[in-house]
């Protein structure tokens, strides 16, 4: 089952390639839902209760090397991998809506680079894990590239494409080296395994847990992007073809936040309790300056860029209150977050289809002509805002909370984000759709198409806004026990019980 | 006469040989001196081989003599190529491979 | 004073046997003229010979001829590294420009002469086989970098190499020469025994030679800073030529630094460990800022070989059994990664008036996808991304670093591939990203190597099936072994095994 | 049937009807929706009744319930139901709330007809109403901050109803996200409640409380600040007022509703809600009624200079709700309550009125350009009066008695709480002045040419619609009313609504008089029955005596008035000129906007351009492009030595050469 | 009597070596090298080689320095010019030289080998004459021996792949030799008009 989930992107890529230019969009759809589907079916058969893996898969693939094929499902990914299905139908189905150029190797990539990102998520061997994540990077560096749009007086799409590629992979591999030495230094002389469960077992000493750390969190914060680790950002959205944008700003960036959650905290927790207040500060950092930059910004990518930004600051910051619930909001966070934003880049998709131009200043008042476009950016744009209601405040909210009950100064820096999120994204959407409209924008209703692309991404947005509970129910397990493995077992409770 | 001497002499004659292929821009001159180098070489070979009283320094130097023929041969090959091929006798003229 | 026969073990020394068989033949065919055509496939089946026998002897671990040479598992996979290479040389010098010029008879021969030299350098235990394996590796790569007699970049980059290999040669024969003085052998075996015997661990006449050997196997393997004939002969090599050089001399010349500094220098582990690693980071460090913006792909290719140089002398440094699967692996890997890179620059530089500029690349995803996906594959692995093989290559090699209490030259082996992906991926993004170059049959542009010594353009070279089959074939193995390592890792740690079990 | 399930119908209907609404703008007649939008409401209102009666029909102890749909985020301790909670209190505000909504419906039925948002229009206003339900209701504290949000977004919503309207828009997402910034106060008192208490939910919170947290503990008091910061930015309390008046760009029944009737007094709920708390915070209590006291001196001196017929009536509204948020902070909840009752009667009416006077003004808000209404719209004009008469606390109207019964309130707590009661009955004077300044203004005297026009003709067509705010021409297409408008004179739904509400401005305030009725405190009672500030209450007499007072003070405002407007019509003019300094001050609204400006909005916006023009560029760019630069300045060098020159090539060979050598013999012994 | 005979062999091969470093022209070069190897075969029989010496005089100072002159005569032994166009060649090259020097000498008296300061043991009649070598070689040193035996083979094949006249060569018109080409800062050259590939 998993291996199909894992494969199934990748095979129907591959026969992709020697359809009819024609059809390989809608093959290549055909095969993301598939792949949501086999996603579906998990959730379906999940045991919620367990905090251990599921449909776990470990076969040895490099012996002489200790990497194991190991897969697994848990609290922790699960909710990301139904993410990624999602997303990728919504992204594929949108592109297939379009005329691409080399279409069978447009959307190969695409399902190569969910087969990737798939694996990333999945991976139980933490080499495993390196090897997807740096491949992930892979087809996002040709969608990017070659289907990617120079920027007039800017870097071409290539060179900022590579920029993004070196300053992610600067993280990767510094990871890869990292991964090794966690291993060789936990086997001890021992025999040599990847296994991230093998590998908590053991224990890292502390002493190498502190570099190790760090380049564990250069390659996550780099992929996030945290703040001032952002640099390759703004060139690289800039330069993106959206469909590929959705996919990428929706679930990459996810995983290097997920990447704390299954490799850090379990593998290097007195380092992580050593380092939380250092990650806080950057978290807080990227909080606060994703948000201002996202308030200052014009170009409604680079709006959605820097929020998202600020977005992965209240996630790490959720995972590094080192709380049950602030973990708990985190994950719930990253799936609402891939929802939102992924929608969003499809709107801003659309609105420059209508009106030639990503900046805010230049359209406007394109409600009037589009109610329905109007009302699916706005149900996205309150969510982006996290407002009381949707499951974005939910994630945030316990996020705060676990933040507020350890670190009370940062919980207060942190929510003044809110604040400004509800500013940015109010004006990414009042810009758009209100005020006067420029002469020579044509305002146009969503296609059915696009609608039927939308709509279900939306409907997941206030289907969750309704029920958070489903992911919290299923994630809060694991997350205890991933928790657990920093603070040794002081579950909330037991803080509570001195009042 | 004590090896020492005869390793130090060597090292003169490689060091001076050296000297010949940095500052020569012949090719010819250069190829004699990368002979003077192996000469040396052979030099030390000899002497340690006379102070460790076994004669493997001695044939390894008759193959050094044979390696060192091979390699007049062929540069002198590519120095009549290079004639041949109307391009100016002198190291410091070719140099369009380069950066 | 009788003479002793020695006992000579024919089936262990039948592939050294075969190709100086074929050499032979080979050399008489071009002295026929209608055999002239028949010298690659007289090659080709030397080589499969040659192979065919050394995988016979797989697994064998015996000491030749007085103890010349060891044919062990590190020798014969070297080896066969050398003859793949060279297989795929021959195949892609098919109307290769310099073999027409020398005559395909002496070419081949020559190369078989090359061959020869590795599988002896990757047997050798014994200084003098060392030194004459290393010149008979060398030799015929002079002459053959020079074979292209029309262009002046040809002359220059054999007359460049010539005078660089020698001094090389010189320093490491004068280096030999010390070692031999010091511990008075000649084999490997015995130089390990006179240091102990003798008490000259840390003797400065040792050390000296070690230094001096060092320096003469860095040469041979590109390693900073003696790495700069590497851009500047491979460019001007015929591109066959340079596909071999820089796999096979390569393979070869870290077979016998393995043996040599692991073996015969074992004990003098403590000294040479630290100047190793430092020559190998600097080496990551000038073979990557070297590579960035060079417009002759085979320039970049060179120094990127100095890079890789760089990573692959970690193996050495570490002085472990994984080090040195780690190596080999690595090597096998390489093999693969850059014979797909230059045989699509083969086939690029017949095809298009801009000979091995990045530019003959450009629009080549959309012109030629069959050579552009192996170009693309090479890049990538090269880059070490992961699911091709350069990706597990760089995994064992800083497995093995970390293992060794290498951390820091394994970082800067993430440091050095960082800067890597800049010139890598820009040869990438000029096939992908960028409309193609300006028709190949328009008017030959002014730029340099379009002189009158300029090869005739074959504008069909693209479809020719020698070059798009070595390319995909070459490209598929980067990815088979990069996605099911497992043959490739037991086939190094044989390897590793051999030299250390 | 039970009072929970009763509720819950409450919160379904309105919720219904916005999505019935939304979903069905295509295929809906404009009619149908306006129907199903009131309908939905009225039968809300009649749902409540039914919550009330079933609320009655129980032990007065027994009068709570909560009751939860699903689990909605629960985890790691966290436990957080779809739940409601159903009291007195919240009964109560549900029958304000559907009620006023229930009329106010039937005006934009008629008032909205003309507009292209119709659907919209409804849509939204339904939304707003499940809010304020949903905040009512909620049973704890984080479905209370999903009401707060939502009404937070319903009034953003409707304000920039007309979204072409740059001045609405801008006026929107100020109050947009001042509202987000009490949501963070209330957020952070979540927090705060939660690490002391352990749950959200109200029934628990409010029984632990008093044993958790002793009197005036840090944390109670820093909760109810918290709290406060919350409150007051929906109740457009200082120094969070400034996005009300600005709010007054949304459609008239907008301003009616959200503005003046329901969500502005949800600060005063809050309050009430978590009196437990601000008993145990006596200090935050305080702060409160004296933040309630300095806006509404405030708001009523603004009041007195304002223009714009909207505008003085929301800063009026502001005025209103400090005595409100004064009335619960010291104890007089029910006071304080029945005041937000009968002020959602008043200045719902006078909105109504006001905007039906707008209406025929073509959305001209100026009274300067208004005169002799009186006589051309007698309706309107009538329930203008009898709200302004009930806002003025005229003796006998509905204001009188809840007004007054604060200050009675505070005068009874006595000490410091008499400062209350001086200076609110100050305030009461500026109500009564600035009130009948505006019906002086507007009603009486010769008609304006609108006013003629209308007397003439019954003509209130206007083409080419202005922006009263810029004066620029507004983009008639979307959702703005178009030449048609409409009128309580000509438009029966309206009339009905104003009516109805006229008569409850008048009478309303008769269930409640002392020592007569008192039905809101006995109705209260149960809610408030751990209070112990709620057991001291001041005796009839005192109450009467206060009344008395307050009959006094609003006469002799009327009188004011009456002399300035009517008598001596030249002296405004005069005062005006003789208090230049002073009027400009209030004119501009005590600069409170610019404050904010300089202190909040121009450093934000200075950092975001500081990050965005240097820090990106310099800083994160530059670290990118330095390294670059370095490694590319690295490659240089080493093709610069890769000079081409065999001879230099082998010159490099041996000084490594001689570099390894020098370290292996210093290596050596 | 052998320090007198060592230190006039010492400063013949040195005199050579140096001769061949600084003479100009190339024909004397190689006049000072044959002095150099002989010198050094002199060396040789001081260190009981004589098959290495004899083996020096007839395979280089006969066989191969005949090639030497040769080939300069061919090419003709134009002098070079004294301008150095690679900054500090000149002044890098002697002081590396130098710094070298130094190294391999401190090693070499600096080491702790005793038998460094002596003559060598004394070796048994017959060390280093032609039958002990020749038995080393076609016993121990067999595969060295005949993979020489191939190298100088192949070294014969590259001579006349380098220098052999082929029939296509003679497209390249033969206009004198040419002089240095003009190449300002390294562009190609010009094709001049005469030629056709």
């Amino acid at each position: 089952m998993i291996n199909v989930l894992l494969w199934a992107p990748l095979a129907f890529g591959i026969v992709g390639l020697f359809l009819p230019k024609r059809l390989t969009g809608w093959w290549a759809t055909l095969g993301a839902v598939a792949t949501l589907g086999i996603a579906v079916s998990i959730l379906t058969g999940f045991d919620s209760g367990n905090s251990g893996l599921q449909h776990a898969v470990d076969v040895s693939w490099i012996s002489g090397l200790g990497v194991d094929y190991s897969l697994g499902i848990d609290g922790l990914n699960l909710f990301l991998i139904l993410l990624t299905g999602v997303l990728w139908v919504g992204g594929v189905a949108f592109a297939a809506c379009r005329q691409q150029e080399r279409p069978q190797l447009f959307f190969f990539l695409m399902l190569v680079a969910e087969t990737a990102t798939l694996g990333s998520f999945l991976a139980q061997d933490l080499l495993l894990f390196v090897l997807f994540f740096d491949l992930m990077l892979v087809p996002f560096y040709f969608l990017f590239g070659a289907w990617g749009k120079d920027r007039e007086g800017g870097p071409t799409a290539a060179a900022a494409t590579l920029k993004m590629i070196v300053y992610t992979l600067i993280g990767s591999l510094l990871m890869l080296v990292a991964a090794i030495a966690t291993a060789i230094i936990s086997a001890d002389g021992g025999h040599l395994t990847f296994s991230i469960a093998a590998i908590q077992q053991q224990g890292v000493p502390t002493g190498s847990q502190r570099w190790i750390f760090w380049f564990f969190a250069a390659a996550f914060l780099v992929k996030m992007p945290a703040f001032m680790l952002h640099g390759w950002m703004p060139d690289a959205y800039r330069a993106a073809p959206l469909p590929a944008l959705v996919v990428f700003s929706g679930v990459l960036a996810k995983v290097g936040a997920y990447g704390f959650l299954r490799v850090v905290l379990p593998l290097f927790p007195d380092a992580t309790v050593e380092f939380q207040e250092v990650i806080l500060v950057i978290a807080l950092a990227s909080i606060l300056y994703g948000s201002v930059m996202a308030f200052t910004q014009t170009n409604m990518r680079l709006i959605a860029g820097y929020s998202s930004v600020a977005q992965l600051g209240f996630i790490t910051a959720g995972i590094f209150a080192l709380r049950a619930d602030g973990a708990d909001g985190a994950i719930l966070q990253m799936v609402n977050h891939g929802l939102v934003v992924a929608p969003l880049f499809i709107i801003i998709a659309i609105l420059v289809e209508r009106t030639g131009t990503e900046e805010i200043g230049r359209i406007g008042g394109l409600a009037l002509r589009a109610p329905v476009l109007a009302a699916l950016f706005l149900i996205v744009a309150l969510a982006t805002l996290a407002m009381p209601g949707s499951a974005n405040f939910v994630g945030e909210f316990y996020i705060l909370n676990g933040l507020f009950q350890t670190k009370i100064v940062f919980a207060f820096i942190a929510i003044s984000g809110v604040a400004m999120s509800a500013y940015y994204a109010l004006r990414l959407y009042q810009h758009a759709m209100h005020n006067r409209r420029p002469d020579g924008i044509a305002s146009r209703e969503i296609g059915l198409r696009d609608g039927l692309v939308l709509a279900p991404l939306v409907l997941c947005i206030l289907g969750l806004a309704l029920y958070p509970q489903l992911i919290l129910h299923r994630t809060a397990p694991t997350v205890q026990q991933t928790v657990a493995s920093v603070t040794g077992g002081g579950a909330p409770e037991a803080q509570l019980a001195k009042k | 006469m004590n090896i020492e001497w005869y390793i130090v002499l060597s090292s003169l004659l490689f060091t001076t040989g050296a000297v010949g292929i940095l500052i020569r821009r012949s090719p010819m001159v250069i190829l004699l001196c990368l002979e003077l180098m192996l000469n040396a070489g052979n030099l030390a070979l000899v002497a340690f081989s006379r102070m460790v009283g076994n004669q493997q320094g001695q044939v390894f130097a008759i193959v050094v003599m044979v390696i060192a023929a091979c390699e007049v041969v062929v540069g002198l090959g590519l120095i009549v190529a290079i004639f041949r091929r109307k391009l100016p006798l002198n190291v410091d003229d070719l140099r369009e491979l380069r950066g | 004073m009788n003479f002793h026969e020695p006992t000579i073990d024919y089936a262990g020394i039948s592939p050294i046997i075969a190709l100086t068989v074929g050499l032979c033949v080979v050399l008489l065919s071009a002295v026929f003229k209608p055999l002239r055509r028949t010298a690659p496939g007289l090659t080709l089946l030397t080589l499969a010979a040659t192979a065919g026998l050394l995988i016979w002897q797989w697994g064998e671990a015996k000491n030749l001829v007085t103890g010349a040479l060891r044919l062990d598992d590190l020798a014969i996979s070297i080896s066969l590294i050398a003859i793949l290479t060279a297989g795929f040389c021959v195949v892609i010098s098919t109307r290769e420009p310099a073999a027409e010029e020398a005559g395909h008879g002496e070419y081949h021969a020559l190369l078989i002469g090359s061959v020869l030299g590795m599988t002896l350098l990757a047997q050798a235990t014994n200084l003098v086989t060392f030194f004459v394996a290393i010149e008979t590796l060398s030799i015929p790569l002079y002459i053959l970098c020079a074979t292209n007699l029309r262009r002046e970049g040809s002359l220059e980059s054999g007359l460049k190499y010539l005078i660089v290999g020698s001094l090389g040669s010189a320093t490491l024969l004068y280096g030999m020469a010390f070692l031999y003085g010091g511990t008075g052998s000649t084999g490997f075996a015995g130089i390990a025994a006179g240091i102990a015997h003798n008490g000259v661990l840390d003797d400065p006449l040792i050390l000296i030679g070690i230094a001096m050997c060092a320096v003469g196997l860095a040469f041979k393997t590109s390693i900073a800073p003696f790495h700069q004939w590497t851009p500047d002969v491979y460019e001007g090599a015929p591109t066959p030529i340079t596909s071999f050089m820089a796999v096979a001399t390569k393979a070869a010349a870290f077979a016998v630094f393995l043996r040599f500094f692991d073996v015969a220098l074992g004990p003098q582990l403590e000294q040479w460990q630290p100047a190793l690693a430092v020559l190998a980071a600097v080496s990551i460090v000038v073979g990557n800022v070297g590579a960035l913006s060079q417009d002759s792909l085979k320039r970049m290719l060179g120094y990127s070989g100095v890079a890789q140089a760089g990573y692959m002398l970690g193996g050495i440094v570490v002085a472990s059994e994984a080090g040195v699967s780690s190596l080999v692996f690595y090597l096998a890997g390489y093999a693969f990664m850059n014979l797909a890179a230059f045989t699509v620059i083969v086939a690029r530089e017949r095809e298009t008036p801009f000979g091995d500029s990045i530019r003959s690349v450009q629009g080549l995803g959309a012109e030629r996808p069959l050579l552009a996906w192996p170009l693309t594959i090479s890049m990538l692995a090269l880059a070490g991304l992961p699911a091709t093989v350069g990706f597990i290559g760089k995994l064992y090699l800083i497995e093995a670093l970390v293992e060794g209490d290498y951390t820091w030259l394994a970082v800067f082996i993430a440091i050095g591939t960082m800067i890597s992906l800049a010139y890598y991926l820009r040869v990438v993004a000029a096939m992908w990203m960028r409309p193609g170059a300006a028709s190949v049959t328009g008017a030959a542009p002014a730029i340099a190597g379009a002189a009158p010594d300029a090869d005739p353009l074959d504008p069909e070279a693209g479809r020719r099936w020698y070059l798009v089959a070595p390319a995909l074939l070459a490209a598929a193995a980067t990815i088979f072994f990069g996605v099911i390592p497992q043959p490739l890792v037991e086939f190094a740690a044989r390897a590793g095994t051999s030299l250390f079990g | 049937m039970t009072a929970s399930s009763w509720a819950w119908l409450v919160l379904l209907l309105p919720l219904l009807g916005s999505i019935v609404i939304a979903l069905g703008f295509r295929a809906l007649p404009r009619k149908l929706a306006g129907i199903i939008g009131t309908a939905t409401i009225g039968i809300a209102f009649l749902c409540g009744i039914g919550a009330l009666l079933c609320l009655l029909g129980e032990d007065a102890e027994a009068r709570h319930h909560a009751s939860s749909l699903w689990t909605y985020a629960s985890a790691a301790g966290l436990d957080i139901k779809l739940g409601i909670y159903v009291d007195p209190l919240s009964v109560f505000m549900v029958l304000v709330v559907t009620g006023v909504s229930t009329l106010i419906h039937l005006y934009s039925y008629g008032y909205m007809q003309s507009d292209q948002g119709y659907h919209r229009f409804f849509s939204y206003l339904n939304f707003f109403v499940f809010s304020m339900l949903l905040l009512v209701l909620a049973g704890n504290f984080v479905l209370l901050i999903v009401g707060w949000a939502f009404v937070g977004f319903a009034s953003y919503a409707l304000i920039s109803f007309w979204y072409r309207r740059t001045t609405a828009t801008r006026a929107g997402m100020k109050a947009f996200v001042i509202n987000v910034v009490g949501d963070i106060g209330l957020v952070l008192a979540a927090f705060l409640i939660f690490r002391e208490l352990g749950t959200f939910d109200y029934g628990p919170v409010f029984a632990k409380a008093p044993q958790v947290f002793h009197t005036n503990e840090w944390t109670v008091t820093a909760i109810c600040l918290l709290l406060l910061v919350g409150a007051f930015a929906k109740s457009a309390q200082l120094p969070f007022h400034t996005w009300l008046p600005d709010a007054m760009e949304g459609p008239t029944p907008v301003s009616s509703l959200i503005h003046a009737a329901t969500m502005v007094t949800a600060g005063v709920y809050l309050i009430a809600r978590t009196h437990v708390l601000f008993e145990l915070a006596p200090t935050a209590a305080d702060v409160a009624a004296f933040v309630g006291l300095a806006t509404l001196l405030v708001a009523g001196t603004i009041a007195l200079v304002m223009t714009d017929l909207k505008r003085a009536i929301a800063y009026s509204t502001m005025s209103q709700i400090g005595y409100m948020i004064m009335g619960v902070s010291i104890g007089a909840y029910s006071a304080g309550l029945f005041h937000l009752m009968t002020h959602a009667f008043f200045k719902a009416l006078l909105f109504m009125a006001a905007g039906s006077i707008i209406a025929a003004m073509a959305n001209n808000q100026n009274i300067d350009d208004m005169k002799g209404f009186g006589k051309a719209m007698r309706f309107t004009s009538i329930a203008m009066l009898c709200g302004g008469l009930a806002l003025a606390a005229f003796p006998g109207t509905s204001g009188f008695f809840s007004k007054d019964e604060i200050l009675a309130y505070a005068t009874d707590r006595g000490g410091m709480y008499l400062i209350f009661t001086v200076f609110g009955y100050l305030g009461a004077l500026l109500t009564a002045v600035y009130t009948f300044r505006l019906i002086f203004r507007v009603l009486p005297g010769a008609p304006c040419r609108e006013a003629q026009e209308l007397i003439d003709s019954g003509h209130v067509a206007h083409e080419e619609p202005r922006n009263p705010a810029t004066g620029e021409l507004e983009d008639a297409d979307v959702g703005f009313p178009g030449a048609e408008h409409h009128i309580a004179e000509q438009n029966w739904p309206m009339r009905a609504a104003m009516g109805v509400l006229a008569f409850l401005a008048l009478f309303g305030g008769l269930v409640q008089i002392p020592g007569v009725d008192e039905a809101i405190t006995h109705f209260l009672e149960p809610t408030f029955a751990d209070s112990k500030l709620a057991e001291t209450f001041p005796s009839v007499g005192a109450a009467w005596l206060g009344l008395a007072i307050g009959a006094a003070i609003s006469i002799a405002g009327i009188a004011v008035a009456y002399w300035l407007y009517i008598l001596r019509p030249e002296t405004p003019a005069a005062l005006i000129r003789r208090l230049r300094p002073l009027h400009s001050f209030l004119v501009n609204k005590w600069y409170f906007d610019e404050l904010i400006d300089v202190l909040i909005v121009r450093p934000a916006l200075a950092v975001g351009r500081f990050a965005n023009r240097t820090f990106e560029r310099f800083v994160v760019d530059g670290l990118v492009n330095g390294t670059e630069d370095v490694v590319g300045g690295a490659g240089r060098v080493v093709r610069t030595v890769q000079s081409g020159f065999v001879r230099s090539y082998a010159l490099l060979l041996i000084a490594g050469f001689a570099g390894l050598a020098l370290y292996f013999l210093l290596s050596s012994s | 009597m052998e320090a007198v005979l060592f230190f006039l062999a010492a400063i013949g091969a040195l005199g050579g070596a140096i001769g061949v470093v600084a003479m100009r022209n190339p024909f004397y070069s190689v006049l000072a090298l044959i002095v150099h190897l002989f010198s050094l075969a002199v060396l040789f029989l001081l260190l009981t080689s004589a098959f290495v010496a004899a083996a020096q005089v007839v395979v280089y100072a006969g066989a191969v320095m005949v090639l030497y002159v040769f080939v300069v005569a061919y090419v003709g032994g134009a002098g070079e010019s004294a301008w150095e166009p690679i900054p500090g060649q000149r002044f890098l090259a002697p002081l590396l030289a130098i710094a070298l020097f130094v190294e391999l000498s401190i090693a070499v008296l600096s080491s702790a080998l005793l038998a460094l300061g002596t003559h060598g043991p004394d070796v048994p009649a017959g060390f280093g004459d032609p039958a002990a070598i020749g038995r080393l070689m076609l016993e121990k040193f067999l595969v060295p021996f005949e993979a020489s035996s191939i190298l100088l083979l192949i070294a014969a094949v590259g001579a006349i792949v380098l220098a052999g006249r082929r029939r296509d060569e003679v497209g390249v018109t033969p206009t004198g030799h040419s002089a240095p080409k003009a190449r300002p800062d390294g562009v190609a050259p010009t094709s001049s008009p005469g030629v056709q590939p």
